[in-house]
């Protein structure tokens, strides 16, 4: 259960409209089921009386939108969860956005319900009611589900890495801790396989990539005015992977663009209509630069100096740094 | 479409003993692009040459590939023949069969396909080369000397007299540096004052030399060329246009208690003072650390007694910019703190002195007016230790030396030695060693004259505790050749401390981008090759900002980098190496990652309006490399993730050509 | 503030005086002196090399003491001082500790093993650092004026000076310092940080007063009134081989200062 | 011979010297106050270390000279610490069968009344194994 | 002669080996090689780039992807780069694309830097006869490869 209330958000982006302080609302508005609600703009509080809501399914994050959104007039107001502060200070470190123009309300996050995890408990989903510790699923043809909180919630919230928000104007509610999530777990356990089990296990994966872009599109690293795989000057232009290695191509690449500078907000494996675990690669990265060059947020304050962008004159040696990743050695 | 050529070199038998070059020329005319192909005996001759020109007009040629030896070989001669021919020699591309194939490859077959395969790739290069001219930039014909001691003198005048305008900035109130302190210099004992003073005068009246004394470096900006300088003027409370120098107001000013830094806090000097009697500029300067006027308001004296009318109490530090193409660092050395080194009771005793406070006590113009008398008791000293190596030639975990040797030292304890036993043959001398190193024209004869006609005592060992006890300085020491532990009861004790670069060093090195090593020497471009130049391009070394030097090596390099500005002044424009990086403008991000890993500082950002494809108009921000500031590493281009920053000459699409061509 | 204190084999025999000064100039300093229950002698040398493990092991378990009561170490001794604080710099080093700790994890109250993390103070230390010599000038009610005192440090306090990290080895200033605030006026002559020859003393009596004498000659010639000393070693040598001054424990004379040996 | 290198190997080990860092300067020498007493002095501990002569240091009685006031390591430019060299031969020395310098018989002689026990233990802690 | 003809028969396999050098020091350790005629296998091809920062990790994909059986990136020593610091910054990102490959079941042993020094000819020959042995030894490239490319 969400410790803000639709209302309090409603009410407090009311307040900001009414004063003067935004002149727009970045929101959740509902879809065309409990489950898929969408981004949305809102500029009075009869339209989001109408629309706005907040629940379970508002894992959206926001950062992103705010680059195209801040190039218009005006100020506009943002929800930003924990997880989407650390996005919003990287954008902010890339000089993507107008801090300026943007108001950010923090608001307290208790992890956001997986509806793919959702729809395998039941099917034909008329509504979720979260009750805490569990949540009841009210289906049409499996009836009523009650099923722990927890086992719905998606790997990023059940490893989430920080309640607290590193950038924000004002707070709804408390602000958390860092956590020292298990969040590397799953991809110590790939590296303890051997290479041809690794190998395997990323063909299955990267095999079922139908080269959507929605991992692209969605990620708040990835605000590139022109995208490599778009540009046709750039060598690697593609449009669509003919086959196993330009799948791996793209995803290699995307994940080595964004080294350093991913925050880890795992929103490319929640749009993946394919369910692939993309955010295991940016992991890998974030895991690797942990371990070779000290402890690295990307997020966790504006203007730091990403490691890709850094050196010691006592770095490993690739070599070496391959061997000490490794796990099963 | 490129119309390219293909010329296969033989290099005697050194390429065509193991290629097929027959083969070469003939596989490589079927290649996307190639209009022409053959191959030739010695295409670096006159003949090859030749033929490159002939076939670049008969075939309309506009792309040319020799596959010869090295491009570190003769990559730069096929450039020029292409530009004679009329093509833009960034067309060339050459394929390495020698170095990389024929040397190396024992076997016909192979090594011919090898060959081929490296022709290919430089074919596919040569599709996508673009005529490329070195970007310019304009020189601005001044230079910036930083330090005013011999270094940054003789820099200035050699600089000048080519008709260059010079500026010195010094942080004192004078020029004159190190050696305007100095008494006599080695090998040929001629008075330092005597050599250095007209000198210094010379830059006084030179029209093309400006000094800023009592003034600090505060910021640089820009580039090889074009430089911004910021020059703080420190507040000197004297008008220096309308000082005459007379010295009326050194000698009233009533605060008498003032250490005397020019004889190393010796004797006193007053609260407004002139360093010395040669100084340049030769005007008054108040200390606002002691100037009761300043403290408090209560005084005036100088102000009354100044005709001129130069005093001015409400001045303030001013801030001149200014431009320069050329910047040379002359910041010099000091002689490190004797604090760590109290098991020679340079605290404890006053008779225990420096050898540069050893300079101002036989200086005529010193505390005793030249005479050698002990700063304690002024009595005249029988026994004089000289210590050598005080805090240099340390370990590198030392605390408290430094790990090199000092390079002076040896050569002027010799002279201190040889000059008090020729003034004073009464007195006893000894010089501790450990070796003595006197490598340099007349050096060695002098120390041996030292020791062979002035009768210097010089033991090999070293001094371990200097004991004040009543008048006398017990010396306990080591007499390694001996076999002895030596005690000498002296009168005097001089210790030759280690030199270390000034201090302004490391904050300047900053502003300039020049790196200096662990010691906080500035680093030279080549230690052999380049030894006046620093790796920042048009930042040049003079003196002993860049190692221990003793007079006549810092006047030689002070030549040599005068000699280095002279040639950069006198282009009016610079052209840089046209390989460098560019950004399109389109497609850049304004991230500023790339801006963080340029190690030349060559990317900015700007703020830019344009017009979108639909038709909007938008500001953003973008990278910008300026071509006369990027060396071509092309570091960026892998930083940048949207694929906007390119490097000419070594773009994307060349070397995944080339990757391509390989790997067909 | 609580200490834990070692004082040491000597001082509960032949320098009482050095003790007793320390503890009552503490309790009137309001430093909380805590003696360990059980503490075994240093061994009065450090063995500076690095496969001696049991000649260790007794600074180790007084250091190990002081960590476990959370408390920094204090000593009065020079040679209790030098050895102990050379050893906890031993233990910083991790492949000795490692090997001194699987020795100690014999000890029936071995708990956590040691690892160099005590702060070790001298008296003088933590009169200077903790309690701070200006404090002290408050606190003194019988000014020592006039009196012209030799400080004299010999070599355990300070030397080896990457080790003891105690003042300068060759200019060192605490102990004037500390003269200068009990009201007296420090006399500064080169032979301080000479030698006494204490480690001979034992077995070539002639050389102990060789260097005993050059010593008591220097601080006489810089015209002393008084050494005061930390090492009941020092102290012995001096006196014993004529020392035309008298030598005292700088404890004493802090007692005196403070009003505290009168008191008795 | 071998036996000589080994022990060689052994004091460099325990002492933790590197006698290749002396550039031979003799400020521990001049520094040492026992060098009257002393037959061997502190510069020629560090080159006869270096050199294998280990032999005649063993048996010298200028391991007893010794003050270990550790003199020579603060001034040693160098970093050599010739000091922490010769209490390694000490300690070679007196481990040796029948090293002992010091025996508990032997101490009531060189007792006083004023000796403090520092001086014993040290003495013990030195001169014996 | 052409490769293909020939990559199944293993007494005659022969691996692809693209060398990126970066101008100053290594192409220089190679040239070196050549003149002390320092021989290593003409299966190593060297792409010439001003510095080992040039090396953008798509090169090294795209290598692999039109065949490449191993890919090698020599640059100055660390502290040694003409640039000051464009070795630091390749050593970085090779470590971590390097350890992406071999986490995504790619052989390790497929990819390599190595610093060589204008002075180092022999180094150069040593490490690519090392190299190509090491390669030769895993075989084909089969784990990235583009088979439209080969045709």
């Amino acid at each position: 259960m969400q410790a803000v209330t639709r209302e309090i958000l409603i009410n407090k982006a009311a307040e900001l409209l009414g004063n003067g302080t935004v002149d727009r609302v970045f929101g959740w508005k509902k879809g065309e089921f409990s489950y898929d609600v969408t981004p949305a703009l809102f500029t009075t509080r009869e339209a989001m009386d109408a629309d706005f809501v907040f629940g379970d399914f508002c894992g959206a994050n926001f950062s992103k939108y705010l680059v195209a959104e801040t190039r218009k007039e005006g100020k506009v107001l943002v929800f930003l969860k924990p997880c989407d502060t650390y996005s919003f200070n990287q954008l902010l470190t890339e000089h993507r956005f107008d801090r300026e123009k943007v108001y950010v309300v923090g608001i307290p996050c208790s992890g956001m319900l997986d509806t793919v995890k959702i729809k395998a408990v039941a099917e034909g989903i008329a509504s979720v009611e979260d009750n805490g510790d569990r949540v009841t699923v009210h289906s049409l043809f499996d009836g009523d589900v009650t099923v722990s909180r927890n086992d719905m919630l998606p790997d990023r919230c059940k490893n989430c890495k920080s309640k607290k928000h590193v950038a924000y104007d004002e707070l709804i509610g408390e602000d958390g801790e860092v956590i020292d999530s298990g969040r590397f777990d799953e991809v110590e356990k790939l590296e303890k396989m051997t290479p041809d089990e690794r190998f395997a296990f990323w063909q299955n994966e990267l095999s079922r990539c139908i080269r959507c872009n929605a991992c692209r599109d969605v990620c708040p690293a990835c605000t590139c005015e022109k995208c490599v795989f778009d540009n046709p000057d750039s060598g690697v232009e593609n449009k669509a992977a003919a086959n196993s290695f330009e799948e791996k191509m793209f995803h290699i690449i995307r994940a080595f663009h964004v080294a350093g500078r991913c925050t880890d907000c795992g929103e490319c494996s929640r749009v993946c209509p394919q369910h692939i675990p993309l955010h295991l690669l940016n992991r890998k990265f974030i895991k690797d630069i942990n371990e070779f060059y000290g402890d690295y947020q990307a997020g966790a304050e504006v203007g730091s100096r990403a490691p890709l962008v850094n050196y010691t004159a006592d770095d490993p040696e690739p070599a070496e740094a391959v061997e000490r990743s490794h796990h099963d050695a | 479409m490129q119309r390219i050529g293909v010329f296969v070199c033989h290099c005697g038998t050194n390429i065509a003993g193991t290629v097929d070059v027959a083969a070469v020329s003939e596989s490589l005319g079927k290649e996307q692009g190639v209009v022409f192909s053959t191959h030739y005996q010695y295409m670096c001759s006159q003949a090859g040459q030749d033929i490159i020109k002939n076939a670049i007009a008969e075939y309309k040629l506009t792309g040319i590939v020799v596959c010869s030896c090295s491009p570190r070989m003769h990559e730069t001669t096929f450039r020029k023949t292409a530009a004679a021919a009329g093509i833009n020699p960034y067309m060339v591309e050459i394929a390495n069969i020698r170095e990389q194939c024929s040397w190396v490859h024992k076997d016909t077959i192979s090594g011919t396909e090898k060959a081929i395969i490296l022709g290919k790739a430089a074919v596919a290069k040569v599709n996508l080369n673009a005529p490329l001219t070195p970007g310019e930039t304009p020189v601005t014909k001044r230079a910036l000397v930083i330090g005013g001691g011999i270094a940054g003198i003789q820099t200035a005048l050699d600089i000048a007299d080519a008709g260059f305008p010079v500026d010195i900035v010094e942080k004192k109130p004078t020029i004159g540096g190190k050696m305007a302190q100095l008494d006599k210099t080695f090998p040929t004992l001629d008075c330092a004052a005597c050599i250095l003073t007209p000198k210094m005068v010379d830059v006084a009246q030179n029209d093309k030399i400006r000094i800023f004394s009592y003034s600090e470096v505060t910021s640089v900006k820009g580039f090889v060329g074009n430089f911004d300088v910021t020059i703080k003027r420190k507040a000197r409370y004297v008008k220096e246009d309308v000082c005459t120098g007379c010295g009326a107001c050194t000698e009233k000013c009533p605060q008498k208690k003032v250490p005397n830094e020019f004889n190393l806090g010796m004797d006193n000097r007053r609260a407004i003072y002139i360093p010395f009697a040669q100084a340049v500029p030769k005007v008054a300067t108040i200390d606002p650390d002691y100037c009761m006027m300043l403290k408090t308001g209560k005084c005036g004296v100088c102000s009354k007694v100044c005709t001129a009318g130069a005093i001015d109490y409400k001045a303030k530090d001013e801030y001149v910019e200014e431009k320069y193409g050329a910047i040379v660092v002359a910041t010099g050395f000091n002689p490190i703190s004797m604090d760590k080194f109290d098991e020679f009771a340079y605290s404890q005793s006053k008779d225990v002195i420096t050898s540069l406070e050893f300079e101002r006590l036989t200086n005529a113009a010193g505390p005793t007016q030249g005479k050698l008398l002990r700063p304690s008791d002024g009595e005249h000293p029988h026994t004089i230790v000289f210590v050598q190596c005080v805090g240099s030639r340390c370990d590198s975990c030392s605390e408290k030396g430094k790990e090199y040797c000092s390079k002076i030292c040896c050569m002027y304890t010799a002279k201190h030695a040889m000059l008090t036993r020729d003034k004073y043959p009464d007195t006893d001398v000894y010089v501790f060693y450990i070796d003595v190193r006197t490598p340099g024209k007349n050096f060695d004869e002098f120390y041996r004259r030292a020791v062979e006609e002035y009768g210097v005592h010089y033991i090999k060992g070293m001094v371990g505790k200097v004991s004040p006890e009543g008048k006398k300085l017990m010396v306990q020491a080591s007499d390694l050749i001996a076999g002895k532990q030596l005690h000498i009861e002296a009168d005097l004790v001089v210790l030759a401390a280690a030199i270390e670069p000034d201090k302004s060093a490391r904050p300047l090195a900053t502003m300039l981008t020049a790196s200096m090593d662990t010691n906080d020497f500035f680093t030279e471009a080549h230690p052999k090759l380049r030894p006046v130049e620093s790796p920042t391009a048009g930042v040049f070394l003079s003196g002993a900002c860049q190692g221990p030097k003793d007079i006549p090596e810092t006047v030689s390099q002070a030549g040599a980098a005068a000699a280095k500005v002279i040639g950069l002044l006198c282009k009016d424009k610079l052209t840089g190496n046209p390989c460098v990086a560019h950004s399109d403008e389109m497609m850049c991000n304004g991230c500023s990652t790339c801006e963080k890993v340029c190690p030349y500082g060559a990317i900015t950002y700007v703020d830019k309006e344009f017009r979108m494809p639909d038709r909007t108009t938008r500001v953003r921000r973008v990278a910008q490399v300026n071509e006369a500031v990027c060396q071509g590493c092309g570091c960026c281009t892998v930083a940048c993730p949207s694929g906007a920053m390119d490097l000419k000459g070594f773009a994307g699409k060349q070397i995944m050509a080339e990757v391509d061509a390989i790997c067909r | 503030m609580k200490v834990t204190y070692y004082p040491g084999c000597t001082l509960r025999t032949k320098a009482k005086d050095l003790d007793r000064y320390a503890r009552e100039c503490a309790a009137k300093l309001g430093i909380e002196l805590c003696e360990p229950e059980t503490w075994q002698c240093c061994g009065g040398a450090f063995t500076a090399s690095n496969d001696e493990i049991a000649t260790k092991l007794s600074s180790v378990r007084a250091l190990k003491a002081a960590r476990d009561a959370d408390t920094p170490l204090l000593t009065v001794c020079s040679a209790c001082h030098n050895v102990i604080k050379r050893t906890n710099i031993a233990m910083q080093d991790t492949d000795f500790a490692a090997k001194v700790n699987t020795y100690m994890a014999q000890d029936k109250d071995f708990t956590t093993p040691y690892n160099g993390e005590t702060t070790v103070y001298h008296y003088l230390e933590l009169l200077r650092d903790v309690v701070g010599f200006d404090k002290i000038r408050e606190k003194v009610v019988n000014p020592l004026t006039g009196k012209k005192v030799a400080a004299y440090y010999g070599c355990l306090l300070l030397r080896p000076g990457k080790a003891m990290r105690f003042d300068d080895p060759e200019n060192p200033t605490i102990m004037e310092d500390f003269i200068r605030a009990l009201g007296a006026e420090p006399v500064i002559y080169p032979a301080r940080n000479e030698c006494c020859g204490g480690y001979v003393a034992l077995e070539d009596g002639a050389s102990a007063e060789k260097k005993s004498k050059k010593v008591t000659d220097s601080a006489v010639n810089h015209g002393a009134d008084l050494i005061v000393t930390a090492c009941p070693l020092c102290r012995y040598n001096l006196i014993k081989n004529g020392s035309k001054l008298p030598v005292v424990y700088f404890t004493e004379l802090l007692a005196e200062a403070l009003g505290v040996k009168e008191a008795e | 011979m071998a036996d000589m290198e080994r022990k060689r190997e052994q004091i460099l080990r325990i002492s933790g010297v590197n006698p290749r860092k002396c550039m031979r300067c003799g400020k521990c020498t001049a520094t040492c106050p026992s060098y009257d007493e002393m037959e061997y002095h502190p510069h020629e501990f560090v080159y006869m270390v270096e050199t294998g002569e280990i032999e005649p240091l063993l048996k010298s009685e200028s391991l007893y000279k010794c003050l270990s006031c550790m003199a020579c390591v603060e001034r040693c430019p160098r970093g050599v610490e010739p000091g922490k060299l010769v209490e390694a031969i000490r300690l070679v020395a007196v481990r040796e069968k029948g090293g002992d310098r010091i025996t508990a018989n032997d101490i009531p002689a060189l007792l006083d009344d004023e000796m403090p026990q520092q001086a014993i233990v040290t003495a013990f802690r030195k001169y014996q194994k | 002669m052409s490769m293909k003809n020939i990559e199944n028969n293993n007494e005659t396999y022969r691996p692809l080996i693209v060398a990126f050098c970066c101008n100053w020091c290594s192409y220089a350790g190679a040239d070196l090689a050549g003149n002390n005629r320092l021989a290593y296998p003409a299966d190593v091809k060297i792409i010439r780039v001003p510095c080992s920062c040039r090396v953008n990790p798509t090169f090294i994909l795209r290598a692999f992807q039109r065949g490449a059986d191993g890919v090698i990136i020599c640059g100055c020593h660390p502290g040694d780069c003409h640039y000051t610091s464009g070795n630091y910054y390749t050593r970085r990102r090779m470590s971590l694309m390097f350890s992406m490959l071999d986490y995504l079941g790619i052989e390790r042993e497929r990819t390599r830097v190595e610093w060589v020094s204008a002075a180092e000819g022999a180094k150069f020959a040593a490490t690519m006869n090392d190299f190509c042995e090491t390669v030769a030894k895993l075989g084909k490239n089969k784990r990235l490869e583009d088979l439209r490319c080969k045709q």
